[in-house]
């Protein structure tokens, strides 16, 4: 492109031209720009409230704890979905059955009373304790709210609810591989487990990603979900200020923002995950959207001589 | 047999007098690396030529700019007097839009080096889909003419296998045939029997001749040197991105002049 | 809410008749429309539930039956969720709220409070009392849950000095999103007492497990209950004229009468108020 | 296998045994058997409360709705899913920016707040007008609680929240397709759009089901989340009933039993379409859990001779 | 050179006196089609075999069988005297648990038709892996061995290239040097120059002429009728799942005795 050979059978050809693009690109930027200002200048919403709660420091521990809470039970659920793939995957019946009740059971019931469930599990079983069922031999007994505080009981019941449907996604995405990946593994004597670690999950990487990413952003905000046991992450701090201060909207709005900012933070290591899990792949990575718009310019500002806007975007070099 | 195949657009190619492809100072860069270095070259109506030469010295990737797969950084292609992919309006040549390019990519066949078949659809439907669902070609017409193709490249048995639950052999002549059911002008082919199996090269090769006979081009990227012997027009001979040496085969084959040529044909015979 | 739960009472609880006076101070736009509409987190018993033939009452709905007619419009009781009860109100969803909301200064910011009940909290424990509570500085260094939309935080952390000068640790304050997820917390165990409104402490402890699950504290020293705090009818600032409008209306109902015989109905005369005011809640602490 | 030529130099052995097979399934079945006698027995919980109310005509019309929510709103939101994912693919930056965006903002704000935002339009906006920007000039206004009414809002929310996390799912899944399909589609002169339907989509969707399968589970109990917007489904009845006679536990359990039984429903069209999609697939499907119980109680009928039960699953043929 | 290829292992065969691989009455069902109808034959070590046989004739079934990739249905086949996939025991034939499995197949090479390289690594990565993560090599040593076997298939250059990168020739390359990392008794290849480029044939025959040397057993299935004359110790032609003829390719391809044999080489050539 950069070469200035130009003979007269060069393809110096004039890139297609695209006006509709522009007059989209400008009914969609008048779209927002409507939008934005008119929240902004609402009558109803108080600004002044907004600015107070944004960083108050009740309102930022929560953020802190939701996130505690979504990469501890991230990591942990995508450990167990693992586990749980390759069961559902296994030739073994028992080991298939049980996955796959996991599964039935763990996604079949809401979130919610999972976490009422785990949470005031001490109204179903006031002591747990260690010993022969149905008979009156027990090893040891200790009282169920001690063995598991609030905190604890929800971390675990987003932890095994969130496995179940994360094994459903490692699960597809170990199907997605090629099944002569599985074969070239077998014939150089590689273990089951080495090849599912080292061949098949790093293929299915990126399949799994996207919708682990999904996941990811929804557990953060599932974390809200664990105010019925009261843990004060960060949707409970908010709604706990405004139904005594009533400012029910500017801290649903303080809350967006934060979550808008956490979800940004949680996309990032997404991108590079599937960036890294793209490579040897022939299909390139689209580029973030920033990254366009800056190189769109730059492109821009060197075609000074072309006298309307275009886009030579379609060209594949 | 040859009614299958013969088409009114294959038996009357538009232009009779100036080739059906011509190729002029092609270039293509990835990245820094020129990998086509100004390939010019012509092919008439009914003409087979041989491409041959060395890994990586191009031979996919020029097969790829003629059906505009990959986009040209200089020079010019046109097949039957059209340019690929470019429109020429008042001196200047204008990207031409992507409807078009599908519109010339009708009129070009290829057939690649992988099958590439589509795996959710059986060998009857790999064959139909285009004719269906590009050409708007009836239904139960499509159907009977894919039939007719599958039997002429033996694979009647198997019309509703999925490319999974054939061998490699057949995959690939499946491939062939929905590349004919197209009816294309010009076929390119990207080692079409290189995963074929040896006793129907021959059934494969009859195919093509009566093609080229009906008036069909053909581009065939090999290394098997005997066919291009046999059937080839036109053999060229490439390395590193230029054309090396290009001839009658039995110029080019048995009386190579260029030392790489010779080197490359000692090694392959 | 779209779905209006409008199931009127099948029989008034009082025979109010119109009052003109009260009539006249309905702004213009209610009288256009006929009807006000309530907004109330429906059920919360005793103020607001169903009976067993699935008709609404509770105190809330006989007392804005009984509005209603003095006002010569139609008070309209609508299902809405507490977290988005002011949005409704401001989104023209619904006109004013009466979901035993307790009036306090810090609500004032956003609201004019028409107040008809003053009540105080009671301590609700688990059948048998194992704990042994008596009075409310037994809570203190204890895990009492409570409601969050309610004051009773609030009350409950101002006796942290009075635990301090006991020798113990300040009440351990859980706040969870509905009463009955309060009461599913005393009942496990996750917390030793909850501490909510007289006269839905009263309701649970005669209804839940048929009225063995939980127990009242009775406190002698308190019979209506601690630190009583207002509750009432809550308007929106720049709808000040329907206040004035529900104020005289309200006056109206307790002057002939019609309002005691409401409360005598739900057991609930302890915590009427003598006289109805405007904004009438103070500072709890 | 039938084949009765027992030659000397058959194959005739004695198949892998898995001992610990059966220690872990027993193990399993005893735990499980535990927890549903401990759950049955537990004098906490009113049985006659749950049987009561299972199929009270408020709870089964809650079932309905939440049902019918659930279904509109995923074929709608795949709809939009698949519109954003080929915007997102495509080089159009004006599209691509565009679809960036969408998902940003409705993958980043939670759920709760996008339904209160429908919900409550009128709060922001009494008045909905088409007209002229930032002038007087309007062609049309109608009062936006007219316009829209809460369970449309509700229905809005949910789907345009979920054609965000499906556009992702989606476009994993296209990029999962050898990029050779799109070479050979375009070498047959396909339109991008014939392209996309019947040869990516069609190759994307044995990836892409699984995880929509997660999603419409999740939407199911996302439903819930419409309490707040007063839309009378399954969970919202059921809060009702029980802030009234104070039996959580026994509704939370009326409730789970429904869900459990509307996600076994549900998952019934994802395995059939999972086996439609994997046709071509040499990767075999595997069967559910009760063909597999089936075969292998049939197997063991067959093998009377046998001393100890063993297991024959492992052979390929 | 030799020193690269030659391992303990390779140059001392357990057994001199008793055949390298022995398959007696192999049998093979998918579902109720035969593909194989009793296979019998040896190979001896440091012998090189070639398959032959018209597509769908089950060669590639056989060979996959004798790594235990498919479960045979009836018959025996062992390598270096032992049963693959079974135990002898007291008389009695038992099942192998996988980890002996995959210990059995770490000593029998193998390359593909479709190559089947790990997509996600480059070249090095793919040759490293088994060597590494299976036999516990040092990790420096063999890359050390990974990069004189890329430079033998003449791919040095290509070290740090992901398989998508490389053209179908060079991925078939990476996939042999693969292969022969892990020093295998015996290697198995399926077609492996179908997707080679022919100048680099030569090449790859010269790599495994020097492993037949160092006592290396190779099974080749082709349709290479040239490298079967030149290299093979032994041809085998197959058709519809039983051996036609086999024995020195002097007998089988200069002087075939049956039709069959005959019309398939008659294509061929
Ligand atoms: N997408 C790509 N990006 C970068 N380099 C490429 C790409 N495709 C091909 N190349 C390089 O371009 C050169 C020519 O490749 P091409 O596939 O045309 O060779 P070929 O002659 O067809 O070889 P073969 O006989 O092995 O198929 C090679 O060096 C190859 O590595
Ligand atoms: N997984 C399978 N399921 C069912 N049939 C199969 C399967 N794999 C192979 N076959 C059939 O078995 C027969 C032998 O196949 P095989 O791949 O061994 O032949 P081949 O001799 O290697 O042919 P080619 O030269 O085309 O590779 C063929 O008819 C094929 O269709
Ligand atoms: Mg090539
Ligand atoms: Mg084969």
């Amino acid at each position: 492109m950069d070469a200035d050979v130009n003979t007269d059978d060069d393809v110096a050809a004039v890139p297609l031209r695209h006006p509709w693009r522009w007059v989209v690109a400008a009914a969609l930027f008048l779209g927002i720009a409507v939008l934005v200002v008119s929240l902004w200048t609402n009558p109803n919403i108080h600004h002044g409230t907004i600015s107070k709660y944004l960083f108050n420091p009740k309102i930022v521990n929560g953020v802190g704890l939701s996130l505690l809470i979504t990469v501890v039970a991230m990591v942990v659920s995508t450990v167990l979905g693992v586990l749980l793939a390759v069961m559902r995957l296994a030739k073994n019946p028992v080991m298939n059955a049980f996955a796959w009740l996991y599964v039935w059971v763990f996604r079949g019931t809401p979130l919610l009373i999972q976490i009422v469930f785990w949470g005031y599990l001490g109204l179903l079983y006031s002591q747990i304790s260690l010993g022969v069922p149905f008979t009156d031999f027990t090893i040891f007994s200790v009282d169920t709210n001690t063995l598991v505080p609030a905190f604890t009981a929800g971390l675990l019941a987003l932890t095994l609810n969130q496995a179940a449907y994360s094994a459903e996604i490692i699960r597809s995405g170990m199907l997605s591989v090629d099944p002569g990946q599985h074969e070239a593994a077998a014939s150089l004597g590689m273990s089951p487990s080495y090849t599912l670690f080292k061949v098949v999950l790093p293929q299915a990487m990126r399949v799994i990603i996207p919708p682990m990413g999904n996941e990811t952003i929804s557990m953060l905000k599932q974390t809200s979900l664990l105010s019925v046991i009261a843990v004060l992450e960060l949707y409970t701090v908010a709604t706990q200020i405004s139904s005594q201060n009533l400012r029910q909207v500017e801290l649903l709005l303080v809350v967006s923002c934060w979550y808008l900012f956490l979800t940004s933070v949680l996309s990032v290591p997404q991108y590079y995950l599937e960036r890294h899990y793209g490579r040897g792949n022939a299909a390139q990575q689209a580029p973030t959207p920033l990254v366009r718009i800056v190189s769109a310019l730059r492109r821009a500002k060197h075609a000074p001589t072309e006298p309307t806007p275009t886009d030579t975007r379609g060209r594949k070099s | 047999m040859n009614g299958v195949l013969a088409t009114p657009e294959a038996t009357a190619p538009p232009t009779t007098q100036a080739p059906l492809l011509r190729a002029s100072n092609v270039r293509k860069n990835y990245g820094n690396v020129q990998v086509l270095k100004g390939i010019s070259l012509t092919v008439n109506a009914g003409e087979v030529m041989c491409l041959l030469g060395p890994s990586g010295s191009g031979k996919s990737t020029f097969l790829r700019c003629i059906n505009h797969l990959e986009r040209i950084d200089g020079g010019r292609i046109s097949v039957a007097g059209e340019l690929i992919g470019y429109t020429q309006r008042q001196g200047r040549i204008f990207e031409m839009n992507p409807r078009e390019v599908s519109r010339q990519r009708r009129g070009i066949g290829m057939v690649f080096q992988r099958f590439n078949l589509f795996p959710h659809m059986n060998a009857l439907e790999n064959i139909c889909a285009a004719p269906v669902g590009v050409k708007r070609i009836d239904k139960q017409h499509a159907r009977k003419r894919a039939l007719e193709l599958l039997d002429r490249v033996g694979l009647a048995h198997v019309a509703t296998s999925y490319p999974a639950q054939l061998s490699g052999g057949q995959q690939q002549r499946v491939a062939i045939a929905r590349a004919l059911a197209m009816d294309p002008q010009l076929l390119l082919f990207d080692e079409p029997t290189s995963a074929l199996d040896p006793e129907l090269v021959g059934d494969v090769l009859e195919v093509m001749r009566s093609l080229a006979a009906d008036g069909m081009t053909m581009v065939v990227v090999t290394h098997e040197i005997g066919f291009a012997r046999s059937a080839a027009d036109k053999v060229v001979f490439m390395d590193g991105g230029v054309v090396i040496e290009s001839g009658l085969p039995a110029e080019v084959i048995d009386n190579p002049q260029n030392p790489r040529t010779v080197s490359f044909l000692n090694s392959v015979m | 809410g779209g779905t209006a739960t409008s199931a009127q009472p099948e029989k008034p609880a009082s025979t109010t008749s119109a009052d003109p006076a009260v009539a006249a101070a309905v702004p213009e736009r209610f009288k256009k429309a006929g009807v006000i509409k309530v907004a109330s987190d429906i059920p919360y018993p005793p103020l607001e539930m169903f009976d067993e033939n699935q008709n609404l009452t509770g105190l809330d709905v006989d007392l804005a039956a009984a509005l209603g007619a003095k006002l010569g419009v139609k008070l309209e009781l609508q299902k809405q969720a507490f977290d988005s009860i002011i949005p409704s109100l401001q989104s023209g969803k619904n006109d004013i709220i009466m979901s035993g909301m307790n009036d306090t200064p810090e609500r004032q910011e956003t609201l004019n409070f028409v107040d008809y009940l003053h009540a105080g909290f009671s301590i609700l424990v688990r059948e048998g009392n194992p704990e042994n509570i008596t009075t409310v500085l037994d809570l203190c260094g204890k895990t009492v849950a409570v409601q969050k939309a309610t004051v009773q935080g609030d009350i409950l952390r101002s006796y942290e000095q009075q635990c301090k000068d006991k020798g113990s640790a300040p009440v351990n304050i859980t706040e969870l999103p509905m009463e009955t997820d309060v009461q599913t917390a005393v009942r496990s165990g996750k917390a030793s007492a909850d501490v909510v409104d007289s006269a839905v402490a009263a309701y649970a402890a005669k209804t839940a497990g048929d009225g063995k699950t939980f127990d009242i504290v009775r406190d002698p020293a308190n019979p209506a209950g601690y630190k009583p705090v207002y509750t009432g009818i809550g308007v929106l600032k720049k709808d000040s004229e329907l206040s004035q409008a529900l104020l005289l209306a309200m006056e109206s109902i307790i002057a002939d009468g019609s309002y005691d015989k409401i409360l005598k109905k739900y057991e609930l005369s302890d915590y009427t108020v003598k006289k109805t005011g405007l904004n009438l809640g103070k500072d709890t602490k």
